[in-house]
């Protein structure tokens, strides 16, 4: 294995979330053709989201997505603004920083239900 | 270590000036470009997705209600199409540059990329159309016969 | 006043390969004796010479300006004639680099390497008639590329890069840091042309800003940062950017 | 038998190899062999400047730049060839500035210059600004250039092909054979022309600053058949080497305005040369360092001195000498920002070399007979341009003046009338014999593993190396005499029936890098050879060679060239002379 820094891992990371995602996403095109299948088919299918094991692979999504994007956005201005590259290696814990810290309540509002605890409201989790 | 390249902008112009000429040039410049337009326009995208999916509301409260009553807007219908269609392109050409990065034969290249393609296609259409046509109480077929009625 | 020395024994692992033995690469330990000053390419010569003549490895200047001696010590790509043992430890791991196909323990062949090289055009593209004197240049714009006149072509910049592992076909950051140094040379007149090899499909675009290569340079040449004004310039169309 | 046909052939891709492929790549068939990768050869260290009389700075003249060659040289210079090399460097260097050259610049656009050691204004008033220069890698930038301009002119290269002979028939030079590392081939080449740029054998020494590969590859092989080599006791210790490890701190620095300090702190180079201070040709600074230390005002007592660039400030010491205190700081761990670096001289050029005329041609006796077919530029070369003693830039001139004007001749002169010689029978056969009775040697070694257990009773090659370079230091290095350099000539006798029983551990005929030291060291006892015989005859005091038993200069009995021939019998060489060319300055005494 290479020893490389920030940059090798920031990159490595970039590209297994953008295959995570993407694979999600083709998963997801599939399982929302099911709303032209009627409310039965649909509602039914999504059960499948309330399980605690399902909500872990939201969670992992989710995670994938906000690294995914603000490291894009750390590439974007790496590519854009001359003096950027400069500053790589901080802007990847900024990137780490963020996804950290936007990811712990959304996995917060994802989770709870679980729990039994809805902070939307209508909780209508379906317990295991 | 590294010190700076860029200190004085000003160098005099270069021959003549190069536009990213035809051929597989553009198109990976394109490609680039793209990655970063649409990577910006998905921050917003997806982002907005997941908030409203999964912390204003819970998952398993996306009924088919609650799409139905979201999709009485057309706003939501264009957001959605507008999400699919970018995240499509934009993962899918991930993936072509990352088949790119490992596949060395010509041929397996371009099979491979047409697969790619076709898959981009396949999904965009289906995707495309569950959110075009969805009518709420109708299935599909009946949606696209309706469609066609009118 | 130099830094104090002190002898001491360093345990050297070589990642070996022997064509001529065995098709498999092997690691192979060795205990030198050696002075914290000593470079690591003192300590190579010192088993080379005195226990194993057949440890292989390229080396010439002795002190980092000839680019011979890439290669992968304790993970990472650097020159064998720049490092001391003081910075290394008791323990060095020593492999050739990645993405180079391997001659003989730590010589790699260079030959695609150079092929890359030279289909950039690394050379000065002027047809203007010459005038009797110097072409003229301001301090200011010599300073523009004074970076990446640096580079000893050693490699250990595209021996570092994952692209270029995975895709030997690309021309890998050495060489767009040879086309910066004309492209942005004021007397040049060949940019448009690199330019256009450049965003290709083996060009600039496959660089993921890694920032390996800027790590392993050397020569300390910000080397993702050519790769990126090459980016700029094929977007802009001008080299006349920040 | 691999064998190639070419009109010419150039051995080694340094500044002076690819000047020469510059010059016919157009019109003929060349190729270019080398042992290195090109762009890896020694030209690329050479850090200071290389000298023209410009004029950008101030005013210049190549006739000052003349007389400062001849004086530098101690009148040991053959002034006709320091015309030409004054004269056509102006041109040279604006060439090298058309092919892409990056020089540092004026503010009015111009190329940079500044001052170097022994370079003055108006016949030796005061220093003028002649070096042009490229921050301190202007070699690096000469040969990057060159191999650029290699490129573009699609060259045919032999990397890593090391010579092992050259061959000669009907009295005209026709080929050279060469070991091809990565599979250990022999090939022979065929051609019209050859021309030998290979450079020169620092690694004779101890301490020196020339790369591992600088082991006069080119001068052996010449003196192994019969060519005479020039003038070889003349080797240049440069006084700026970073202390143990040789490695060369560019009289840039001083050109800059450094100082070197004693251990008391004194600038010790005002006392001995009051106008030109630091800036004394380099011979008499590393003399100066060897007084003050001989004096016991070396560092703590020890065998070095200090080189101070602290006082010109962080801002002119990361634009003009970046490199160079990179050095001290990574070899030393010095920080010259603050502290002075410890310095002691170090072997650094061989004025002396295989003779040549101001065409290029190797001639071969004292008529300056010409053996056609044969050519030799750059450090492998005597012209003589560098005398006794060479100036600090004036290398890098030569390799472009005389590179080119080798090239032009053959392309304009030699090939329109030349054709191949015939190839001697079996020609590779010698180069064949000792790579095959050296494997042969090595039997009972390699095997991947540490073995000292073989059958065979010779030594391996590190214990011959480190006699060579310790004596080589001890008795024929700055300062020399009668005694010391006895005991060397028996010392060299003594290594060369070494070398004859040396072991390989190593059988591989893939790149089998033991097998080609091994060559490299039984070349550098040749060499090592010349260079004492010559030393012991020259019973006087000149330039770099300075004898405490003879320390005046001898102009009636030696102001003339050695040439030392290989004789059967080892450790004698024979001595001719042949006299020094004088146009216009007269031998003097030499101040500064
Ligand atoms: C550290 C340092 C700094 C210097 N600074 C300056 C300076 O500032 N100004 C200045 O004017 N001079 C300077 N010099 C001197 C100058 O750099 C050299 O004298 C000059 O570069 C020699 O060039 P060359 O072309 O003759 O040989 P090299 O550049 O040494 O090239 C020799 C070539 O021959 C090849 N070769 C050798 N043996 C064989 C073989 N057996 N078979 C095939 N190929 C072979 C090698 O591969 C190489 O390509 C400096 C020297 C040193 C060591
Ligand atoms: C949310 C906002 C997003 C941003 C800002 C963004 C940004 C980027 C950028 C700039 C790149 C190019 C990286 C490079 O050139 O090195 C990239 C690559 C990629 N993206 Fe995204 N992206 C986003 C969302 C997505 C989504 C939703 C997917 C999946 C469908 C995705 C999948 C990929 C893939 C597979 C790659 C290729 C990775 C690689 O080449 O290593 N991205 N993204
Ligand atoms: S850019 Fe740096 S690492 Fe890459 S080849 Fe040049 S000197 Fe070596
Ligand atoms: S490591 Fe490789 S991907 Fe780009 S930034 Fe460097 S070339
Ligand atoms: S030996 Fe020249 S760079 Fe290390």
């Amino acid at each position: 294995m290479y020893r490389g820094q920030s940059g090798q891992w920031s990159w490595l990371l970039h590209r297994v979330t953008g295959l995570g995602v993407l694979l999600f996403l083709l998963v997801h095109i599939v399982d929302i053709t099911l709303i032209g299948f009627g409310p039965q088919v649909y509602n039914e299918s999504l059960q499948v989201f309330g399980n605690p094991v399902v909500r872990l692979v939201s969670l992992a999504l989710i995670a994938s997505v906000l690294y995914h994007a603000y490291n894009g956005v750390r590439v974007i201005i790496i590519d854009f603004w001359s003096a950027g590259y400069k500053y790589q290696r901080q802007m990847f814990y900024a990137v780490l920083a963020l996804t950290i810290l936007s990811f712990v309540p959304m996995a917060f509002f994802v989770i709870a239900p679980v729990f039994g605890v809805c902070p939307q409201g209508d909780c209508n989790a379906i317990p295991m | 270590m590294a010190t700076r390249v860029t200190t004085n902008p000003k160098v005099s112009p270069f021959g003549t000036t190069p536009k990213p000429g035809a051929g597989s040039g553009a198109w990976e410049t394109f490609s680039w470009y793209f990655f970063r337009v649409s990577g910006v326009a998905l921050i917003l995208l997806v982002i907005l997705h997941l908030v409203i999916m999964h912390v204003t509301n819970d998952v398993s409260s996306t009924t088919y209600d609650f799409v139905a009553h979201r999709y009485a807007n057309p706003f939501w219908r264009v957001y959605d199409l507008t999400l699919l269609t970018l995240a499509l392109l934009h993962g899918l050409n991930g993936l072509r540059i990352v088949c790119d990065d490992y596949i060395r034969t010509r041929g397996t290249r371009l099979a491979v990329q047409s697969v790619l393609f076709l898959t981009a296609v396949f999904f965009w259409l289906m995707g495309t159309m569950t959110i075009i046509t969805f009518q709420p109480g109708k299935t599909v077929a009946a949606s696209i016969l309706g469609l066609l009625h009118h | 006043m130099p830094a104090e020395t002190s002898t001491r024994v360093v345990q050297v692992k070589v990642k070996r390969y022997q064509p001529d033995q065995s098709a498999k690469p092997f690691w192979q330990e060795y205990r030198v004796e050696a002075e914290g000053n000593d470079r690591l390419l003192d300590v190579l010569n010192k088993i080379k010479w005195e226990q194993d003549g057949t440890l292989t490895y390229r080396r010439s200047c002795a002190h980092g300006v000839c680019g011979s001696d890439a290669m992968r010590v304790n993970g990472r790509n650097r020159l064998a004639c720049k490092l001391l043992v003081n910075d290394l430890g008791a323990r060095i791991s020593v492999e050739p680099m990645l993405g180079f196909p391997v001659i003989r323990d730590l010589v790699v062949d260079m030959d695609p390497f150079f092929a890359k090289y030279e289909k950039i055009k690394p050379y000065l593209i002027n047809d203007e008639p010459e005038p009797r004197t110097e072409r003229q240049q301001s301090p200011e714009q010599r300073e523009r590329y004074d970076e990446t006149t640096k580079c000893i072509l050693c490699g250990a910049c595209t021996g570092s890069c994952p692209s270029v592992w995975a895709n030997a076909e690309w021309v890998g950051p050495a060489s767009i840091v040879n086309a910066h140094r004309f492209i942005f040379d004021s007397r040049d007149r060949g940019g448009a042309e690199r330019l256009q090899i450049l965003s290709d499909r083996t060009g600039v675009w496959r660089c993921r800003t890694i920032f390996n290569c800027s790590e392993a340079c050397p020569r300390g040449i910000p080397v993702t940062d050519a790769i990126e004004e090459v980016k700029r310039a094929i977007m802009y169309g001008t080299t006349d950017i920040a | 038998m691999n064998y190639h046909k070419f009109d010419v052939v150039i051995v080694g891709a340094g500044g002076a190899g690819l000047m020469s492929a510059m010059q016919l790549a157009h019109n003929s068939s060349i190729a270019v062999i080398s042992k290195l990768y090109p762009t890896r050869s020694h030209t690329g260290a050479a850090q200071g400047g290389v000298a023209a009389a410009l004029g950008n700075q101030e005013e210049d003249n190549w006739k000052w730049h003349m007389f400062d060659t001849v004086k530098g040289g101690d009148y040991l210079v053959d002034q006709d060839a320091a015309a030409i090399l004054t004269r056509e460097a102006i041109d040279a260097v604006y060439e090298l500035e058309h092919w892409g050259l990056p020089f540092n610049r004026t503010e009015d656009g111009k190329i940079d210059q500044r001052r170097f050691g022994g370079h003055s204004r108006n016949f030796g008033e005061g220093p003028v600004r002649r070096s042009c220069y490229a921050a301190d890698r202007t070699g690096h930038m000469i040969l990057q250039t060159m191999y650029q301009q290699s490129v573009k002119n699609q060259v045919r290269f032999f990397n890593e092909y090391m010579m092992l002979d050259l061959l000669i028939n009907d009295g005209q030079a026709c080929g050279v054979v060469a070991l091809c590392l990565r599979d250990g081939s022999i090939h022979t080449f065929h051609a019209k022309a050859i021309v030998l740029a290979t450079g020169g054998y620092g690694r004779a020494w101890r301490i020196t600053s020339n790369a591992l590969a600088c082991t006069g590859d080119g001068m052996a092989v010449a003196y192994r058949r019969g060519i005479p080599l020039e003038d070889m006791e003349m080797y240049q210790f440069h006084p700026t080497g970073l202390y143990k490890v040789g490695i060369l701190l560019s009289e840039a620095a001083r050109g800059e305005g450094a100082y070197l300090l004693n251990s008391e702190g004194e600038r010790f180079c005002v006392r001995y040369a009051p106008t030109m201070e630091e800036l004394a040709p380099r011979d008499m600074v590393s003399r100066f360092i060897y007084d003050e230390i001989a004096a016991g005002r070396g560092i703590d007592g020890k065998d070095y001195v200090y080189l101070s660039v602290a006082h010109l400030g962080k801002e002119k010491i990361d634009a003009k000498l970046p490199d160079i205190t990179d050095f001290a700081r990574n070899y030393l761990g010095v920080e010259p920002y603050y502290e002075p670096v410890p310095i002691q001289p170090t072997a650094h050029y061989a004025m002396g070399g295989i003779p040549t005329d101001i065409e290029g041609r190797v001639v071969v006796d004292e008529h300056n007979t010409v053996l056609p077919g044969l050519y030799a530029a750059g450090e492998v070369a005597c012209v003589s341009v560098h005398g006794a003693n060479r100036l600090g830039t004036n290398s890098l001139v030569d390799l472009i003046v005389f590179g080119r004007r080798a090239g032009k001749h053959i392309a304009a002169k030699w090939l329109p009338e030349a054709d191949f010689a015939p190839l001697p029978n079996a020609p590779d056969a010698f180069a064949t014999e000792m790579v095959e009775s050296l494997l042969a040697r090595g039997k009972n070694g390699a095997n991947g593993k540490n073995s000292q257990n073989g059958k065979g009773t010779g030594e391996t090659q590190e214990a011959l190396r480190a006699d060579l370079r310790d004596s080589m230091m001890e008795n024929v290095g700055v300062v020399r005499d009668e005694q010391r350099l006895t005991a060397q000539l028996a010392r060299v006798v003594e290594l060369k029936q070494r070398w004859r029983n040396l072991r390989l551990m190593d059988t591989s005929r893939t790149f089998n890098t033991e097998l080609m030291e091994v060559v490299e060291l039984g070349n550098l006892i040749e060499c090592a050879e010349a260079t004492v015989a010559g030393a012991l005859a020259r019973k006087e005091s000149r330039g770099a060679h300075y004898r405490t038993d003879y320390p005046k200069r001898d102009d009636v009995n030696f102001l003339k060239h050695t040439l030392a021939y290989r004789t059967e019998h080892v450790g004698e060489p024979e001595l001719r002379y042949k006299p020094v060319v004088i146009t216009e300055f007269e031998p003097k005494e030499r101040k500064y």
